[in-house]
């Protein structure tokens, strides 16, 4: 964990309100593992007291890449930037993504910008599993042809059926397990919406699999300090405040309490 | 020549004037890895009362326009889970630690202080007094002068740690609050802590906050924490410790001129963890183009 | 289906429930080509008392953090000066008028209230309480109870026309004011005024503000103003007029949906003279978007 | 005075920490006269609560030009402006320059920016007269050749003796008056800080010539409606507040309570 000051180096917007911003960020970009986050301070949005986190999706050399959604202020003053400009990050943070098990099949699970958590899990994966990736419309799948070419299949499930099978990602991994499925137990390395994760953790819960979910809470500080992205998780028979931002974001499905989630 | 920076807050002997607010600086080691705390004036810990508290549901942040709504409920480890968890990270540092303490009745209250006055390393306690006493109804401690003076008085008698109560910010009149807590014996006085507020959402008609309410701190208190801390600092002798939105050397300065003898830095370590160090660092700079020896020298500078 | 704004504000029927705030407006003609008056629910004009007056000197506003700090001091033309100057004027629209009020003493508000009991063309009283009471000492007649309790009793018996005390925000409780004020005879409340608090230059070692201190109002203080009004509306029957630091449509529907059966916009009016209206044409655009038929079904839909 | 959406034309920066804007804005930039200012709305500047007020530095056509000086967060946020970007604004506002009388022979005096106010009232003129420009330096010596194409005379002067004459523009000018002057009777028109607008008017005064000191007060509203702007005018014996947004910016020297401007 470090406070950088990156260099944006190119901004790149790509189709449907999502845009990919590479940053030189060397003691980042070095240290970061798959499913970890930067917390990035918004350049002259004075009026906003927090930083905003944004998952590391690729990271070369000293080079940073976050995929990021436009939603509101924060990500509209991000689009703002200009070549050159500074930007203060604090990175690498949170607890990320395990390396995936060799002697399991290693699934991606991700809705819209989820993926973006996801690149590295599998460009560090010892064996190349399958990608599902899903979101509202074709806009909303991104980046397939980066995963394509680390050798993993990546299917896709829209919800208007503008791309790949018509309806959620769940029904698309649905179909798969019952039909394609091989004898590898299958790990499931998960990020997107809480709706969907939480439909692939009770899918995996139910048959004893292990998910890893990454979960996308609101965040203050980003370094355990404030106790804002905190979710329940299970701690004997009671439960515990967990951090996203620090015993997370990632999560064994298992341990959260996924009937506390919205 | 490097001016000194030094300050005694009431028995506590600070390097600079420059402490972390309550709650925006966990206990220590979540910023320690960015930051380091042996440059720091005082360490507040996020407050503690007697058993481990589990705070509020969530959502319990919302940003405002320059500011931040906060209900986090004061969870915690209690006493003795802070003291196993964190004490011993702590005491490798050369920096004091106040620990800021709150109760749901005079009796908890009582009970946390005079635990912490058998811990080494424990510089010092601040009182959080913008709870509800859950015992006596629901008076605020902190907003009625009767029950903040109650329980000022029992917390004094139950310990010879520096004691320093934090005054709530809404109130008519502070400097009743603050001679209050002069005359009870405290040792310092700090404020402001957060402002009852709140944020709903229209499309949900919801509260932003799971709390309802919650408080508001960052650069949109600052004038309010001010004149706050201007009229306090007014009405005692002993050190008043400013803060509500510091995010630079020159806030800091600002409430410094108006009489704190030391300012503690919030909301801001959230947006730049190494506020509080360049704030110490502005601080030190602005005294020596000044030509002033010492912080004390421009402490009280104000000419209104 | 075109919503149905309008409102009733004790006996006050506005078009729309957005007026201007006190102060933020002048007495009509300054905006007036820039904004169609006739289209506002309502223009609560800058404070007036009983003779000419002056006001504080300069420096009279700051900016600070989404906010803006100001002690204009009341200056205007007093009862007979603003009657003579601007209700001519005034009275060419089509648009309720409400003279913001005070005094020195209880005598002047009082005197101030009769005067205006007879002027044609006056639609109500708005009675600014946060002035201090040069007679009877220093206490302010906003955040003292007993005063507060006094001065709106004696001028709800000298006027029949619509009394709408415009509550001090820096109180402890502010559902006891809204209360005392109901309980006065008051015809509605409104709040909240301007927050005080304190702006410094550390080169200087002055106040920013020739007074010392000021108002703190704009965007910082919104959500501390939402939850006194909700405190408010909650407290008492009569209608509660909401305001602090309204800029949009969305904030309007904010303070509505937490009770408030008008709002006023003020400090936004300087950064965007059309601020009402957008604020007006907001509101019937949303209330169409959500099939609500009239304003009212949406005052108080806050789901807390 | 109307609220006009004008678009940023080209951005000039010129000498030492200044800048010329050009803006589209017909509505304003037809109706304006010499003296007048506009009130503008910064953009993205979300935690100021208030517009910046500058002079009308020139009308051309649909196209106002204003000049201004970086001194704070708002002229920093003007410079970020980007070409084709839409700004808001309130004007023409206040009371400006009459015309110069005929029979008098027209002075203009600025300090730094001030000069911005006086281009109108040179271009306007029906005698071309003298203006004096001064400065800290040489870099606040601006548009010299705009007034003299306009076939005024220049003189300059500067505290550090960077460009003309070294010292105040008031000894400079103090030395025309003494030396140079014709028989007319001067008539001013000045703009600068209130020092130099101080000792103009003293000077002014004393003689029973006419002085028209354009005042720089920090504003609010810019209309008349917050009272923020005001400074003390005689009345009769006594005094009276006059609003520099409306019934000025510019006076007659001869009614300002000088004594207590600082
Ligand atoms: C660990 C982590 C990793 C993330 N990685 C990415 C990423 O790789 N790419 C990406 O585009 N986004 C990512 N996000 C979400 C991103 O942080 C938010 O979209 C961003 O903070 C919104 O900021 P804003 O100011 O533009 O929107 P705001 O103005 O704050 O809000 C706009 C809308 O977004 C919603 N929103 C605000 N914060 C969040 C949040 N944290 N999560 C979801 N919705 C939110 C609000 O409710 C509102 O509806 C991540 C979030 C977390 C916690
Ligand atoms: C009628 C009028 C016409 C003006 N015309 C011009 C012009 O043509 N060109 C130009 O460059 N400037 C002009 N100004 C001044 C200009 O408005 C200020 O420089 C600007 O508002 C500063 O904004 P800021 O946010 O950058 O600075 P801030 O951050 O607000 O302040 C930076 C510094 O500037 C000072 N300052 C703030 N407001 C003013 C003010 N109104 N006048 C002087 N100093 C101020 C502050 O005290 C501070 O020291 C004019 C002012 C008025 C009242
Ligand atoms: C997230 C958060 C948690 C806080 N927790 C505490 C607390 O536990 N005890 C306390 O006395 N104050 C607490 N505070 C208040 C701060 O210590 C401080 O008084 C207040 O935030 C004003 O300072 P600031 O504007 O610099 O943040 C908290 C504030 C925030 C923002
Ligand atoms: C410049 C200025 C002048 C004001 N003058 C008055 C006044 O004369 N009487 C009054 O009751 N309130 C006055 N107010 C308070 C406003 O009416 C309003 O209550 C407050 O500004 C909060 O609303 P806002 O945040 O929308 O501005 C004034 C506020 C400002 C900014
Ligand atoms: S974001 Fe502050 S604790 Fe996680
Ligand atoms: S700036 Fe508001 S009255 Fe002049």
């Amino acid at each position: 964990m470090q406070l950088e000051q990156a260099i944006v180096i190119s901004q790149q917007p790509i189709q449907g309100g999502y845009s990919l911003l590479h940053l030189r960020s060397p003691g980042i970009a070095s240290q970061v593992r798959p499913g970890q986050f930067v917390h990035i301070k918004i350049p002259r949005l004075e009026e906003c007291v927090l930083r905003r986190p944004f998952s590391v999706f690729r990271a070369d050399g000293d080079t940073l890449t976050i995929l990021y959604k436009h939603v509101g202020r924060g990500t509209r003053g991000l689009k703002d930037t200009k070549l050159g400009e500074t930007l203060s990050l604090i990175g690498p943070l949170g607890h990320g993504f395990p390396s995936p098990q060799k002697d399991c099949f290693p699934i991606l699970v991700a809705g819209g910008y989820g993926m973006a958590a996801l690149y590295l899990v599998a460009k560090q994966s010892p064996v190349k599993g399958i990608a599902f990736f899903g979101g509202r419309s074709a806009q909303d799948i991104l980046c397939v042809p980066d995963f394509e070419a680390l050798g993993w299949t990546v299917r896709v499930a829209t919800e208007d059926g503008s791309l790949g099978q018509q309806g959620l990602v769940t029904a698309l991994l649905d179909d798969w397990l019952e039909r394609e499925r091989t004898n590898e137990t299958p790990e499931f390395f998960v990020c997107g919406p809480s709706g969907m994760l939480k439909a692939v953790a009770s899918r995996a819960i139910a048959r004893a699999w292990t998910a890893w979910t990454s979960v996308d809470n609101n965040m203050g500080c980003g370094v355990g300090a404030c106790l804002t992205c905190v979710l329940k998780v299970k701690s004997g028979e009671d439960w515990t405040w967990a951090r996203a931002c620090k015993e997370g974001p990632v999560f064994n499905a298992a341990d959260i309490l996924w009937e506390e989630i919205e | 020549m490097t001016p000194n920076l030094s300050t005694n807050i009431g028995g506590i002997q600070m390097k600079n004037p420059v402490m972390t607010a309550s709650g925006t600086f966990g206990y220590g080691p979540e910023y320690a890895e960015l930051v380091d705390l042996n440059q720091l004036g005082a360490i507040v810990v996020k407050g503690i009362c007697l058993n481990e508290t589990k705070g509020n549901q969530t959502p319990r942040t919302a940003e405002a326009a320059s500011g931040l709504l906060n209900a986090i409920g004061l969870p915690g480890p209690g006493v003795a889970g802070f003291v196993r968890e964190y004490m011993p990270f702590l005491r490798q540092y050369d920096v004091p630690v106040i620990v800021n303490i709150w109760g749901k009745t005079i009796e908890e209250y009582v009970e946390v202080a005079a635990r912490f006055d058998s811990i080494p390393g424990v510089a010092g306690l601040e009182v959080n007094v913008s709870c509800p006493n859950i015992k006596e109804g629901s008076a605020l401690f902190g907003t009625d002068l009767k029950m903040f003076e109650r329980v000022v008085k029992a917390i004094r008698n139950a310990t010879r740690l520096p004691l320093m109560p934090k005054l709530a910010p809404n109130v008519a009149d502070i400097a009743e609050y603050a001679r209050c807590a002069e005359a009870c014996g405290a040792d310092a006085i700090s404020l402001i802590n957060s402002f009852p507020a709140m944020s709903v959402n229209i499309e949900t008609r919801r509260p932003m906050l799971a709390n309802k309410t919650g408080g508001l701190s960052g650069p949109a208190i600052k004038p309010i924490a001010l004149r706050l801390v201007w009229l306090a600092a007014q009405a005692v002798k002993i050190p008043v410790v400013g803060m509500g939105g510091i995010a630079s050397a020159e806030d800091a300065l600002e409430f410094l001129m108006v009489g704190a003898r030391a300012v503690a830095v919030g909301t801001a370590s959230f947006i730049h963890p190494d506020t509080a160090l360049k704030v110490v660092r502005g601080i030190e700079q602005f005294l020596a183009e000044k030509n002033l020896a010492t912080v004390a020298d421009w402490v009280g500078a104000f000419d209104p």
